[in-house]
């Protein structure tokens, strides 16, 4: 372990911001290019929303496009959306900057590979981005890169053709990488270095969610790079791992894709439970419903999630008996988070509930994520699925499962702890105007889009006019109505950013507890020093013990002795 | 929920009650919990002098306000699962027993190519019909087909029918399907297979029996063969190129707007359609109907493969196009043409 | 504000020293499961040999987990994380069996 | 005002070896990922095993000794750290070294001599699993190696982090592990 922090001496700008090892400067690089990729990936879908909505027209800011081009649009946002927003921000961001302070230790466990990490990640968002302006282009085969096409059809031909695809498998697994030697620091950190008194169920809710959603994801990626690997050799060395004339199964990869891709989407969804259980229960000032009960139903949810990958291939040729199977315990797996959210509605019952900005996106992250959830029914059952994969149906409703978990979780974290880590509070007034512009918009761009997965709108079309059936007036105004609330929501979110920026520089100074929460980062200092803690805290009891009876104050910090 | 097409198959009575039984067990769930999100929301808002209730959900008494509306979701997703398998075992668990008519479907980088049994009934023999971007099928019978694909995924998408399998290459996936009313349904292909994903449309028309039996008898046309007389598009090619040329101009954006340019190219290279390059006027060897012969390209021979390309295919290339028939307007083909005429 | 951490692991007398089995003896007793692996290979009978085979591959493995690892001596909790990944591999290879294994090929014209 | 922050270990694991078998278990899942791969084909293609006959089982037998040998001597070097005796831990960590360059060495005349039969990594899908996964075990084996290098100069030298030597040892039992079951797989298995 490096051993830098002993000799404490005066660190130079690069060490201190560039090349810093402080788990709390790390998670905000994590965050910052995380949100800058977020403003990259709704770019895109403006680009290619526009292309939908005024088929053939020239797009403000982009010019004509084309069916590569639209291809390489779709693509590039699922990729940046997934792999450099949801994860780095959830993720990485959040765990970088909770673990550490929430169990009371002054750094990660090795605090020089958790920089590593992020410099990984940064150079696979370098080569993701250099992607774009390769001859060729960036990959345009769809985010989960299905070969034969994602190998280009098998046609041979060396490194200059589809150096847009190397560079894109070159970046995810990277990524992976960064997101591996992450994972291991923050588990080793969970395990090895929690305050004295902090035993596994007094640990907040956001502690357990980040381990379990990093345990998940290191054993669900494993086959997935290999998978990538032997791609990539396809790609370029010529090898037949999926091309089936040379005896290769297309097939194969995406077994190994939505193995790695169903535990992938509860790794996303679990910090935000984790975000959902610290912020509604600050702001209901009551305890979570059911703490131990959620940590069994995530972890039961945990194993179920490698058994349940193959809905996503109903229809792919699949054996289908094996459709039957796995149609079953795609439905068993909507039980225990189905629980989680029963349990976090049950949280409000007979509570106090301030409506501040935080506690808005949290209740607007379970609001928006029940649609998601039960239109979720639909695509488990396999025999419905026959008509809705690969329609907008299925679009519509990973949005509604993934946009409240990435921007409604995320922003509530942000606008959370901005005061705990920036040192001065947001504007409030600003806050409430960016959640009702997003949820407004939100819903009208993607509630439509339902319907015209029912009336049999197929996905990564460039341009319906060739379909009658999908040219009628009704779904033409769908088309149009969700391109213009898609505009206002992407623009709504510079109101976020302004908010950010102004009160980072010149907001009023923000206090040691501003929501007088119970966990641990509360009780030091806003922005924490170096080291976050002057004693290592000792704590007496769970992190959710608010308006407990027979006490004057509703809420009791896990380190008061009294 | 006025969006889902009529149904026109045997099996899709399943998917749409199927649909209606989701739709009324999850949107009553749906509403419940909502409402009491909302509810519980606006009743505990924070009001001066009231403290929240210690209530940590760990004593049955408590939970069980969880856990038993979690047991009626789980009955009720059961009875969602026991559905399921009944639709699912009947579409794609198997192949009825009397298959009236056995075709084959081939999925190719950008279009369907459909192959049926000729007058014999019997695949794979001379007579066979070969169709791309058309299938024609007697309405009534139960047909099973073998999809494949030679390149890429594709996937053969029939909202009407509520069908969709994906075509694999290297795979034959056998399924079946019942066409209960005549009429002509739109055919897309839902799995991304590269830049002209999107003009992959085929069109299936289903014909009444009687009907389908003379079209194969006529040998996979309306007409009787031979009585064709005057080829139709020279005629088409005089009375449009009479009133004077076509805009070139328009042609060349039409060229790209209609995705020509994902199978074509201008530069003389090999791509999954015959160059442009110095195209107008040139000799070109095709196979029409089994024989080679050489034909000058003029303007019939480009009107002739805009609209019918299956019709004479340019040698050494597969009968990949789709029919542009009811897509590309005459006048839209003549800017086209013009535009053809200047690449040189 | 000085801030001195000391990070436990590094100057700490091995607390959780365990001993150490004999190495010589346990690679003596590789060595001849390598050489029975061997032997087994020249069977006649294919199924019984690959079985063996792959047997002994698992033995050969256990032990220099548990011995040279010295997994025998960590908390339970390693010895089923290690399980469940190779579980983990097994779910995949019975999930996908279905479709890879049991498919015969047929290349369209 | 300087204080020193005594973070109670909990679990009896400390966080080198913690981490080093959290590497372990996802490097599992990997290298698990290509061998299903392999095993999925194998059971489809009987012929792969005729492939597979090409393969010298001699050679793969030697490798198996050179690495079985290496994990003994990095397992002494890892005694020898905890008795802080520092030449015998270079002495053994240099065997160890010595047995993974054997180990290249042996790869290398395989893979020529392979080659010029023709079985290059194109030659079919059995010969692109077996670069594969050579390959990749290769790369992991020089991996190894250059850490105990480091090891060696930057720690056991100054007598100092001699946890890392065990360290670098876990992480050299993995690679062993891995090419005992690559053995059988590619090179019994006719």
């Amino acid at each position: 372990m490096s051993t830098n922090q002993t000799s404490h001496h005066q660190m130079t700008f690069v060490q201190k911001y560039i090349f810093s090892t402080d788990h709390k400067v790390i998670g905000m690089q994590y965050m910052i290019t995380g949100l800058i990729m977020a403003f990259l990936g709704g770019f895109l879908a403006y680009g290619f929303r526009m292309q939908l909505a005024f088929p053939g027209e020239a797009i403000p800011l982009l010019g004509k496009m084309t069916a590569g081009q639209y291809n390489e649009f779709i693509t590039m946002h699922g990729t940046i959306m997934i792999f450099w927003v949801a994860m780095p921000v959830l993720l990485a961001a959040l765990g970088n900057l909770l673990i550490p302070i929430m169990i009371g230790a002054d750094d990660m466990a090795f605090p020089t590979l958790n920089m590593i990490s992020y410099w990984v990640f940064f150079l696979s968002t370098v080569v993701l981005i250099a992607s774009f302006f390769v001859p060729g282009g960036a990959f345009a085969g769809g985010w989960t890169a299905y070969p034969p096409l994602s190998a280009n059809g098998y046609t041979a031909h060396g490194w200059s053709v589809g150096l847009g695809g190397n560079l894109w498998i070159i970046a995810v697994a990277l990524e992976f990488v960064a997101f591996l030697i992450g994972g291991i620091n923050f588990i080793v950190t969970t395990f090895n270095m929690r305050a004295p008194g902090l035993t596994w169920f007094r640990l907040p809710m956001m502690v357990w969610m980040m381990l379990s959603a990093v345990l998940i994801f290191m054993f669900a990626v494993g086959p997935l790079i290999a998978g990538a690997a032997m791609l990539l050799l396809d790609r370029t060395v010529g090898t037949g791992f999926y091309n089936p004339a040379a005896g290769g199964d297309p097939i194969l990869f995406q077994h190994m894709f939505w193995f790695f891709g169903h535990p992938e989407v509860y790794v996303i969804l679990l910090p935000t439970i984790g975000v959902l259980a610290e912020v509604m229960t600050t702001f209901a000032r009551k305890p979570i419903f059911g703490y131990k009960m959620i940590i069994y139903a995530t972890i039961g949810a945990g194993f179920l999630s490698f058994v349940v990958w193959a809905h996503h291939q109903f229809i792919a040729g699949i054996d289908p008996r094996m459709a039957t199977f796995f149609s079953i315990t795609t439905i068993m797996i909507s039980i225990p988070f189905s629980l989680i959210i029963f349990a976090s509605i049950a949280t409000l019952w007979k509570s106090s509930i301030t409506l501040s900005t935080p506690m808005l996106f949290a209740l607007g992250f379970i609001g928006e994520f029940l649609i998601g959830g039960v239109t979720g029914i639909y695509l488990g059952s396999s025999a419905f699925d026959i008509y809705v994969h690969d329609t907008y149906f299925v679009i519509a409703h990973f949005h509604y499962a993934l946009i409240p978990t990435v921007f409604f979780g995320g922003l509530a974290a942000i606008y959370f702890w901005f005061p705990k880590f920036i040192g001065r509070m947001y504007n409030e007034t600003l806050g409430k105007v960016h959640f009702w512009l997003t949820t407004i918009s939100f819903n009208l761009v993607f509630f439509p889009l339902f319907f015209s997965g029912m009336a049999g709108e197929h996905r990564r079309i460039f341009d319906y006019s060739m379909w009658k059936s999908l040219m009628t007036p009704e779904i033409m105004n769908i088309r149009i109505i969700s391109t213009l609330a898609l505009i206002v929501l992407f623009l709504s979110q510079f109101i976020f950013v302004f908010n950010m920026i102004k009160s980072a520089l010149s907001g009023p100074k923000a206090e040691k507890n501003p929501w007088k929460s119970n966990t641990l980062e509360w009780q030091a200092d806003s922005p924490p020093p170096h080291g976050n803690f002057a004693q290592t805290p000792v704590v007496h009891r769970g992190p959710y013990e608010y308006s407990v009876p027979g006490r004057s104050e509703d809420y009791w910090p896990q380190t008061s002795a009294n | 929920m006025g969006f889902l097409p009529p149904n026109v198959s045997s099996f899709g009575h399943h998917i749409d009650s199927l649909f209606w039984i989701i739709t009324i067990i999850v949107g009553v769930a749906f509403i419940i919990a909502e409402g009491i999100f909302l509810y519980f929301i606006i009743k505990y808002r924070k009001k001066d002098g009231v403290k929240a209730e210690y209530v940590a959900g760990n004593v049955w008494s408590q939970t069980k306000w969880v856990l038993i509306p979690l047991a009626i979701v789980i009955a009720l997703d059961f009875f969602v699962d026991i559905k399921t398998h009944t639709a699912w075992s009947e579409i794609k668990g198997g192949l009825p027993q009397n298959q009236d008519l056995k075709i084959r479907i081939t999925g190719q980088q950008f279009s369907w190519a459909y192959t049926l049994p000729g007058a014999d009934g019997q695949l794979d023999t001379d007579d066979d019909i070969k169709k791309t971007g058309e299938l024609h099928v007697p309405a009534d019978t139960n047909i099973v087909f073998d999809l494949e694909a030679k390149d890429v995924l594709h996937s053969w998408f029939v909202p009407a029918l509520r069908l969709k399998q994906d075509a694999v290459p290297g795979r034959t996936i056998r399924g079946w399907f019942k066409v209960t009313q005549p009429g002509s349904y739109e055919v897309m292909c839902a799995e991304i297979c590269g830049v002209g994903h999107t003009i992959m449309k085929s069109t299936m028309i289903a014909h009444s029996k009687e009907e389908f039996a003379q079209w194969v008898a006529n040998g996979g046309s309306d007409t009787a063969p031979g009585a064709g007389g005057a080829d139709p598009f020279a005629d088409m090619a005089k009375n449009l190129f009479a009133s004077g040329a076509g805009d070139a101009e328009k042609g060349k954006a039409l060229v790209t707007a209609k995705a020509c340019m994902a199978c074509h190219n201008l530069d003389g290279s090999k791509t999954v359609g015959p160059t442009y390059k110095g195209l107008f006027g040139s000799k070109r060897t095709v196979t029409a109907g089994g024989q080679d012969k050489e034909v000058v390209a003029d303007e019939a021979y480009l009107l002739r493969s805009i609209y019918e390309p299956g019709a004479e295919v340019v040698k050494g290339y597969p009968p990949a196009m789709p029919p542009q028939k009811g897509l590309v307007s005459e006048q839209e083909a003549k800017d086209i043409i013009e535009y053809l005429k200047t690449v040189k | 504000m000085g801030q001195t951490t000391t990070h436990h692991t590094q100057n700490k007398v091995e607390k959780d020293y365990h001993g150490h089995p004999n190495y010589i003896k346990i690679w003596g007793v590789l060595v001849g499961i390598l050489v029975l692996s061997l032997a087994v290979g020249e069977l006649g009978h294919k199924v019984l040999s690959v079985t063996l085979i792959f047997g002994l591959a698992l033995v050969k493995a256990i032990m220099v987990i548990g011995n040279f690892m010295h997994l025998k001596w960590e908390p339970k909790l390693l010895t089923w994380v290690m399980i469940f990944a190779v579980a983990a591999l097994g779910i995949f290879y019975f999930g996908v069996a279905p479709d890879v294994v049991y498919v015969e090929m047929k290349i369209a014209k | 005002m300087a204080h020193t922050t005594q973070t109670v270990d909990i679990s009896e694991v400390p966080n080198g070896r913690a981490a080093m078998w959290w590497v372990i278990a996802s490097e599992v899942v990997i290298f698990g990922g290509l061998i299903m791969s392999y095993l999925l084909f194998r059971m489809r293609y009987p012929q792969w095993g005729e492939y597979a006959s090409h393969t010298s089982t001699p050679m793969g037998a030697l490798n198996t000794l050179v690495l079985l040998t290496s994990s003994l001597t990095v397992a002494l070097a890892h005694k020898a750290a905890t008795e802080k005796n520092i030449a015998a831990t270079k002495k053994y960590l240099w065997f160890t070294i010595l047995g993974g360059v054997i180990f290249l060495i042996v790869k290398s005349v395989e893979y020529t001599t392979e080659i010029s039969h023709g079985y290059t990594i194109t030659a079919n899908n059995f010969w692109s699993f077996y670069y594969a996964m050579t390959g990749l075990h290769a790369i992991h084996v020089i991996a190894g190696m250059v850490a105990m290098f480091l090891v060696m100069q930057i720690d056991v030298n100054k007598g100092r982090n001699l946890h890392r030597v065990e360290m670098a040892g876990l992480y050299w039992h993995f690679v062993d592990i891995v090419w005992i079951f690559l053995f059988p797989l590619l090179y019994v298995a006719k």
